[in-house]
């Protein structure tokens, strides 16, 4: 086993570890704080690469999978396992991620210089990147959960990282919380796992819960076991919902532009949103089982029934339209972007749907240069207009900003597809390929076209807003501007060599990674071990089949009619004025209006799901100061009640006849001693009368 | 019915009522001397004549010059001008007259008496046979008798000393 | 009438007259002798039973009766007299309606 | 074996002490905390020394004393601690030294206070290492007391009548189990817990409670249920189960904070070391029968609870809440525990993870709780007794080492992994998922209910513009983050190396588990 297994946990820890110093740093200390983080994830990032090439040297023989797996605690006499992999997926993952996080960290040196928590910032930010190294090293469900945890924690962290803004904060909580819906799924599928399989290992020389063996003891031979599988798969699924920001949990991430824009692009091309991504492509075993393998016993074998990727396919390609349709109507430059990083999941969820890991993955990786580009691109302009995100108010920042308009017009390129050059292109055609080939139907490579024809359309948009044309500072934004809270004051101007040079790198590899799967040198998808019938060579051959060249005409075909149309709406006639409409709305206001209030998505969840909540929590409130407190009170006043019943017959039934005997005795007594008045002679007169009536008596009554 | 009897018992009853009603005490003790000696008599009249002796002494001798020590120590001689008689005084006199009715009635209208025909007249006791009775027969109620008058007489004698000046003056009625 | 009952009649009168003014007199000293009275008359009864009771067998009883009586009629006078004088000695009076102080 | 009478001495040193402390007087009450607190800290010593002592590897009784007491009631002097009783007794000595530390500015009566923390620690002690009935239940009753006076003496406006509730409310519930005792003993004539569990398992427990009602005979498993459900109100008034956790807020709220952390910490732990001590081992059956209906119970207890809590303005009433909320999840898995009854390997995995999820969650939540009331009462020291959630705002910009150290203690209340609170939920949840699998899911409702409230918390709290109140707000003395140091340090122990209290249950857990399973 290579030794670089053996130390893969470093490449976590040590961003973790960066974190903890940091986090007792005292706030002045920022110069150390950034060259911890930084050399941290240095070191991250060159053993990720050691850790990448190792895997590399097997690429050939199969596919390379080291596990390291170790006990955390026991519970009775049961030993709970986590453990680490190192397989091509965990690889490439390993290397982007502390690559485009190296990158972003260097940029925020100088976007965050002027801010007065700098060094926690960086802390987080360590964190960040620490756990999400984690989570695709995890050989364990369980670790992966955790870390998938982290995440979120550190994305709550970041995104309320102005925590003295009230959007800031508010961004936070729902970002923290809507993933929690979806985290919450998962942690069901993960118990759910468990149970049936006995273990959250992935790997575990054939007894991990990816690997046939435990597969085969979850799906039994039989439908209810096949159903216990699909069920699993959807839950976990519902995890990466939540945390790739689909339908209907979608509604976090343009809010979570509120956080720093480092952060944003940390959030939206490495880390968090592709950790859904990634933990579908991690357990696609499951969600997409072998069938014939697992059916040898089962009666009804045959066509495989419906699993997990017929929904991941749904879900995916409709929020790639969904989100992109809203992104075309948005005005802030950070949520175009977020929408986009919302339809582009819908993409590498509808590719993992469709054409499995490899497919997804591959865009995962493309898209995680060129948004990160955009996002740093982004930020670049907010920096240089003097924290502006109102692409109204920009415009004709190409000449001040030349760099940051040379990388954002390629990382413009390459998410809009343009074909051969940018690395977009061949991501997205090999989900349209596959969306085209699948079996279930035909509408989600529609709605892949469709998808690509929006996103060239807004990309477009926004980059005639904000770079041509001339400036529109000056002017005052439309009273229903949302999202903007300090006016541009100065002239835009470049951002320092700090923030460029990754931009720089960025763009190159925005370019040069699409090249790792073309068609023609499916390189990648061999890699992740994706069974493409390739030699793993270079066949220019594949790439001039009639079908490919056929659908490379179509995807090309469409974003020429995307960026044309935005052109012509746009380009043609620049805008002059901030106040201006949108020649979009001026052209369709009623949909125009839908797109750019979200689908109102948010009313509607304010409206449903929120006051929902408010209510079931106000109702258990009441039910506890009504029911169960009225239940106390009665039972309190019953109490009360009684004792005043009991008090009452006491007093004026027990005592008052005791009483009444008392005072009859007593006057009674009075009377008879009224009686005796101590006259001598008044007794003697009584014992007179007494006598003679008792002699009378005698005579009369016959004493004989 | 013999002139004897219907003289004693006229003498006795006038006495007797004339004790009872007169205002001055002392004349009232005097008349009470009377009625004794009308009741012994009466003894000497039905032959007991011990009786009648030790009723002479005793009543006459003692009880009756007792009564006139008391009387006279208790300064009532004098004839004052207060009421005789406790109030209402006819109340008094009613009952007592409804007890002789009923006793006189039932004397009279009893028939369980002996009959005059059934009357047998034993022989007096003489005085020896009388004491040696008392010495032997009736031996324990004398003994008796006797310490109830020693008892009587120490009472009275207690009764009678006069006390130690109290220390507060009496209360008055 | 029976001598007997002649005798029974004086005495229930004789007893009448000493219960009539043990009833009816305030001075104490008379209330002793009109219950003197009533003594005597029940002695009187007590011989005229004697004497024509008709029990020849016993003798001296009704005698010895009344000696008892009789001494038992001298030391009630005896007690009383004296208590008449202590309480004279006190109250400086003998009218019994003007003692109370046992009522209840 | 130690012949040192080690469980003795724990209850006796902080009840000689809390004597001390009393008779300290009004003339010298300026060395009642520190008396207080070295009496506390001696205590803690020898818990931790007992735990040094303590066998991992046995899951019997450790340090048993015996003695016969009175005989004829079948009454013995019976001590001893097991895994669960050791964590539950390092749990609250831990907790007391801390909360006299958070309440070091007690103005009157300073000695009677401490007096009565000690009191009331050895009373819980008592409570963690009695296997008698008798005394135990003396002990169960002499905690309740210096409870009483402690939140009627140095509560908040309404403590009066908080104390009363939770007097009244909690002698109902012991009234209850102590009738349902006195009728095991007419049955049985035993009084052990060890005995009548045994009694229990061999079936003859059941079939000495006959009874006898006016000629019928009456169902000896209705009788047994009579008196199981007795035994329940006492304990689910401690916990609290719904419904029976109104006093809970009010008492809360009103009690000084650091009685707050001990009723919380410690006393509620009470209720739930009851259920794992008694009703498990000998009224198996019972919570068999009542499975649902206490299933049911639990998980609106959870959910319930979190909700409210969410409706709540008030921080130490919010925190009320999620403390109902979070042993709410003990309950589940204890009632989890129950249900398996037939012995599949698989199942006694299920049963031990359970049950070391409960242990861990009851330990983690008394640890966690204490130290978020103890931040709001330091909070409501600074902010001159406010405690609403919408008094503050933007504290974080002033206090940012307190809003960072409660951030710790309110996501490790979350349950976020990597803090203390994610392993005892997750042992919970696991276990609870195949025996209860639909109470289990909707108790995960639970989880984000609870996260909905902390966070808006935080977010009032911490976050958003400073209120121009509190720009002078202090933030932490340096003496405040040593009092929560040792808990945050334990938070983040426990949340990334478990073992470190596992190890001291696991073989009480598997031969709880294997007893259980033997019915």
């Amino acid at each position: 086993m290579n030794w670089i297994v053996h130390q893969l946990w470093l490449i976590p820890a040590l961003p973790f570890l960066a974190a903890g110093v940091l986090a007792l740093t005292p706030r002045r200390q920022r110069a150390f704080a950034a060259r911890l983080a930084i050399s941290a994830l240095a070191v991250s990032l060159a053993l990720s690469c050691a850790a990448f090439v190792a895997t590399l040297g097997h690429a050939g023989t199969g596919t390379f999978r080291e596990r390291v797996n170790f006990t955390w605690f026991q519970f009775g006499d049961q030993a709970l396992r986590l453990g680490w992999v190192l397989d091509p997926l965990a690889a490439v993952m390993l290397v982007m991620v502390s690559f485009v996080g190296l990158l972003i960290f260097i940029y925020s040196v100088g976007y965050m210089a002027h801010d007065a928590n700098f060094t926690r910032f960086f802390c987080f930010l360590a964190l960040f990147a620490g756990a999400m190294l984690g989570l695709v090293i995890a050989n364990s469900l369980l670790l992966l959960f955790v870390c998938w945890e982290l995440v979120g924690l550190a994305s709550y962290l970041l995104i309320g990282f102005w925590f003295h803004k009230p959007e800031a904060a508010a961004a936070a909580k729902k970002a923290f919380i809507t993933t929690r819906i979806g985290d919450v799924a998962l942690f069901l599928g993960m118990l759910w796992l468990y149970s049936a399989g006995g273990t959250l290992l992935f790997y575990d020389a054939g007894e991990g819960c990816l690997e046939n063996a435990a597969l085969a003891r979850i799906a039994g031979p039989s439908l209810v076991g096949w159903g216990t599988l699909v069920g699993i798969s959807l839950l976990i699924f519902g995890g990466a919902i939540g945390k790739s920001g689909q339908l209907p949990l979608h509604v976090w991430l343009p809010d979570a532009m509120e956080g720093p824009t480092p952060v944003s692009a940390l959030i939206h091309a490495a880390t968090m949103v592709a950790a859904g991504v990634f933990l579908v492509a991690r357990v696609f075993p499951l969600m997409k089982p072998d069938w014939p393998s697992l059916a040898g016993g089962i009666p009804l074998a045959g066509t495989p029934p419906p699993d997990a990727t017929l929904a991941i396919t749904w879900v995916g390609a409709i929020t790639a339209v969904f989100a992109a349709l809203i992104a075309v109507a948005q005005t802030d430059i950070k949520r175009i972007l977020a929408y986009s990083t919302v339809s582009q999941l819908g993409y590498m969820f509808l590719g993992l749907g469709v054409g499995g890991v490899a497919v997804g993955m591959f865009h995962l990786l493309t898209h995680a240069c060129f948004k990160a580009l955009l996002f740093l691109g982004a930020g670049s302009v907010i920096h240089g207009c003097h924290d502006e995100q109102d692409i109204r108010r920009m415009g004709g920042l190409r000449r001040p900003m030349p760099v940051t308009f040379a990388t954002y017009a390629v990382g413009m390129m390459a998410l809009s597809g343009v074909p051969l050059l940018f690395s977009g292109f061949w991501s997205k055609d090999e989900i349209l390929h596959a969306a085209h080939g699948w079996a279930g139907s035909r509408i989600p490579f529609y709605l892949g076209l469709f998808g690509a024809l929006l996103t060239a359309f807004y990309m477009t948009r926004q980059m005639v807003y904000v770079f041509f044309g001339q400036r529109r500072a000056a002017s005052t934004p439309p009273a229903a501007a949302s999202g903007i809270r300090h006016p541009a004051s100065g002239e835009p101007h470049e951002s320092p060599l700090v923030m460029t040079v990754p931009l720089a790198i960025l763009a190159v590899s925005a370019i040069v990674l699409g090249f790792l799967g073309t068609p023609a040198w499916p390189w990648l998808q061999t890699y992740l071990g994706a069974d493409h019938g390739g030699s793993g060579g270079v066949e220019l051959a594949k790439l001039l089949t009639k079908e490919t060249l056929w659908l490379m005409a179509i995807s090309t075909a469409v974003v020429t009619a995307g960026i044309g149309l935005a052109w012509r709406w746009y380009g043609q006639r620049p805008i002059t004025d901030a106040g201006t409409p949108d020649p979009l709305q001026m052209s369709f206001p009623a949909a125009f209006r839908w797109l750019r209030q979200k689908f109102f998505v948010d009313e509607f969840y304010a409206a449903t799901v929120i006051r929902a909540h408010a209510a079931w929590a106000r109702f258990s409130d009441l039910l506890d100061a009504w029911l169960w407190g009225g239940l106390v009170l009665a039972v309190h006043f019953l109490t009360q009640g009684l004792s005043w019943a009991s008090r009452f017959f006491d007093e004026y039934v027990v005592n008052l006849g005791f009483d009444a005997a008392c005072r009859r005795l007593r006057r009674d007594g009075a009377f008879a001693a009224g009686l005796s008045d101590g006259k001598l002679q008044n007794y003697l007169r009584g014992i007179g009368t007494a006598f003679a009536c008792l002699l009378v008596l005698l005579l009369w009554g016959g004493c004989r | 019915m013999d002139a004897a009897f219907l003289i004693a018992a006229g003498l006795t009853l006038a006495a007797a009522v004339a004790a009872m009603s007169l205002r001055n005490l002392i004349h009232c003790a005097l008349c009470l001397v009377v009625t004794f000696f009308g009741v012994a008599a009466l003894f000497l009249l039905l032959g007991a004549e011990f009786v009648s002796f030790a009723q002479v002494m005793v009543y006459v001798g003692a009880i009756a010059i007792l009564i006139v020590f008391a009387t006279l120590l208790t300064r009532s001689a004098g004839v004052t001008g207060e009421p005789l008689a406790f109030q209402p005084w006819l109340v008094g006199l009613g009952i007592a007259g409804l007890v002789v009715g009923a006793i006189v009635t039932s004397v009279a209208g009893s028939g369980l008496l002996p009959t005059e025909s059934s009357r047998i007249v034993a022989a007096a006791p003489s005085t020896r046979e009388l004491g040696e009775q008392l010495m032997s027969t009736y031996v324990l109620p004398l003994e008796v008798v006797g310490l109830l008058l020693t008892a009587a007489l120490i009472g009275a004698a207690v009764l009678g000393l006069r006390e130690p000046k109290p220390s507060t003056p009496p209360p008055k009625p | 009438m029976s001598p007997l009952e002649r005798y029974l009649i004086v005495a229930a009168l004789l007893f009448g007259i000493g219960l009539a003014g043990a009833l009816t007199r305030r001075n104490a000293i008379l209330v002793l002798a009109g219950i003197e009275l009533m003594l005597t008359a029940a002695n009187l009864n007590f011989i005229a039973f004697w004497r024509y009771g008709g029990h020849p067998a016993d003798s001296g009883t009704g005698i010895v009766f009344v000696l008892f009586s009789i001494a038992v009629a001298a030391a009630e006078t005896a007690v009383g007299l004296a208590l008449i004088v202590t309480i004279y000695r006190h109250r400086h009076s003998t009218k019994l309606d003007e003692f109370d102080e046992l009522k209840g | 074996m130690n012949s040192l009478p080690w469980l003795t001495l724990l209850t006796l040193v902080p009840s000689l002490g809390g004597l001390i402390v009393v008779s300290l007087g009004e003339r010298r009450a300026a060395f009642a905390p520190r008396l207080g607190l070295l009496f506390a800290s001696l205590t803690l010593l020898l818990a931790i020394l007992l735990g040094t002592q303590f066998d991992r590897t046995s899951g019997n009784l450790q340090f048993v004393e015996r003695h016969a007491w009175i005989p004829t009631l079948a009454v013995n002097y019976h001590l001893g601690v097991d895994g669960l009783g050791l964590l539950m007794v390092e749990l609250t000595t831990l907790l007391v030294p801390m909360a006299m530390l958070a309440s070091a500015r007690v103005n009157r009566r300073a000695p009677l206070y401490f007096g009565l923390m000690l009191f009331l620690e050895a009373g819980l002690v008592g409570t963690f290492t009695a296997l008698n009935f008798f005394h135990w239940f003396l002990f169960w009753e002499l905690s309740l007391i210096p409870a009483f006076f402690l939140i009627k003496l140095w509560g908040g406006p309404e403590s009066s009548a908080a104390a009363t509730q939770f007097f009244i409310y909690t002698m109902v519930g012991s009234v209850a189990m102590l009738l349902a005792f006195l009728a095991l003993f007419l049955a049985v004539g035993k009084f052990d817990f060890l005995e009548l569990a045994d009694l229990s398992r061999s079936g003859q427990l059941a079939a000495s409670l006959n009874l006898e009602w006016g000629g019928h005979t009456v169902a000896s498993s209705r009788v047994a249920t009579l008196i199981f459900l007795g035994v329940l109100l006492g304990l689910a008034v401690k916990v609290p189960l719904m419904p029976f956790h109104t006093w809970l807020p009010a008492t809360y709220a009103e009690a000084p904070t650091a009685v707050t952390m001990l009723l919380t910490g410690a006393m509620s732990k009470m209720g739930v070391y009851g259920f794992l001590r008694i009703l498990l081992p000998i009224f198996p059956a019972q919570i068999r029968a009542l499975e649902t209906p206490l299933l049911t119970l639990t998980v609106l207890t959870i959910l319930f609870s979190a909700a409210a809590a969410f409706a709540q303005r008030d921080l130490k009433r919010m925190l009320a809440y999620s403390s109902i909320n979070h042993l709410g999840y003990c309950l589940l898995g204890v009632f989890a525990v129950a249900r398996v009854a037939e012995p599949s390997p698989r199942l006694a995995t299920e049963q031990a993870a359970a049950l070391s999820g409960v242990l861990l969650q009851m330990f983690n939540h008394g640890l966690t709780a204490a130290t978020l009331f103890c931040f709001v009462g330091w909070l409501e020291r600074r902010s001159g007794g406010l405690r609403g959630l919408n008094d503050f705002g933007g504290v974080r910009q002033v206090a940012p080492v307190f809003c960072g150290l409660m951030g710790i203690a309110l996501f490790s209340s979350l349950g976020l992994p990597g803090l203390n609170g994610f392993v005892g939920e997750f042992l919970i949840f696991k276990g609870s998922f195949s025996p209860a699998t639909c109470s289990t899911v909707l108790s995960a409702g639970g989880l984000l209910l609870t996260a909905i409230f902390l966070l808006t918390l935080m977010q009032r709290v911490f976050h958003g513009p400073l209120n121009p109140r509190w720009t002078a707000l202090p933030d932490l003395t340096w003496r405040e983050r040593l009092v929560v140091a040792p808990a945050m340090a334990l938070m983040f122990l426990i949340g990334l190396y478990p073992h470190a209290l596992l190890s001291f249950t696991n073989a009480t857990v598997s031969q709880f588990a294997k007893s259980l399973r033997a019915f």
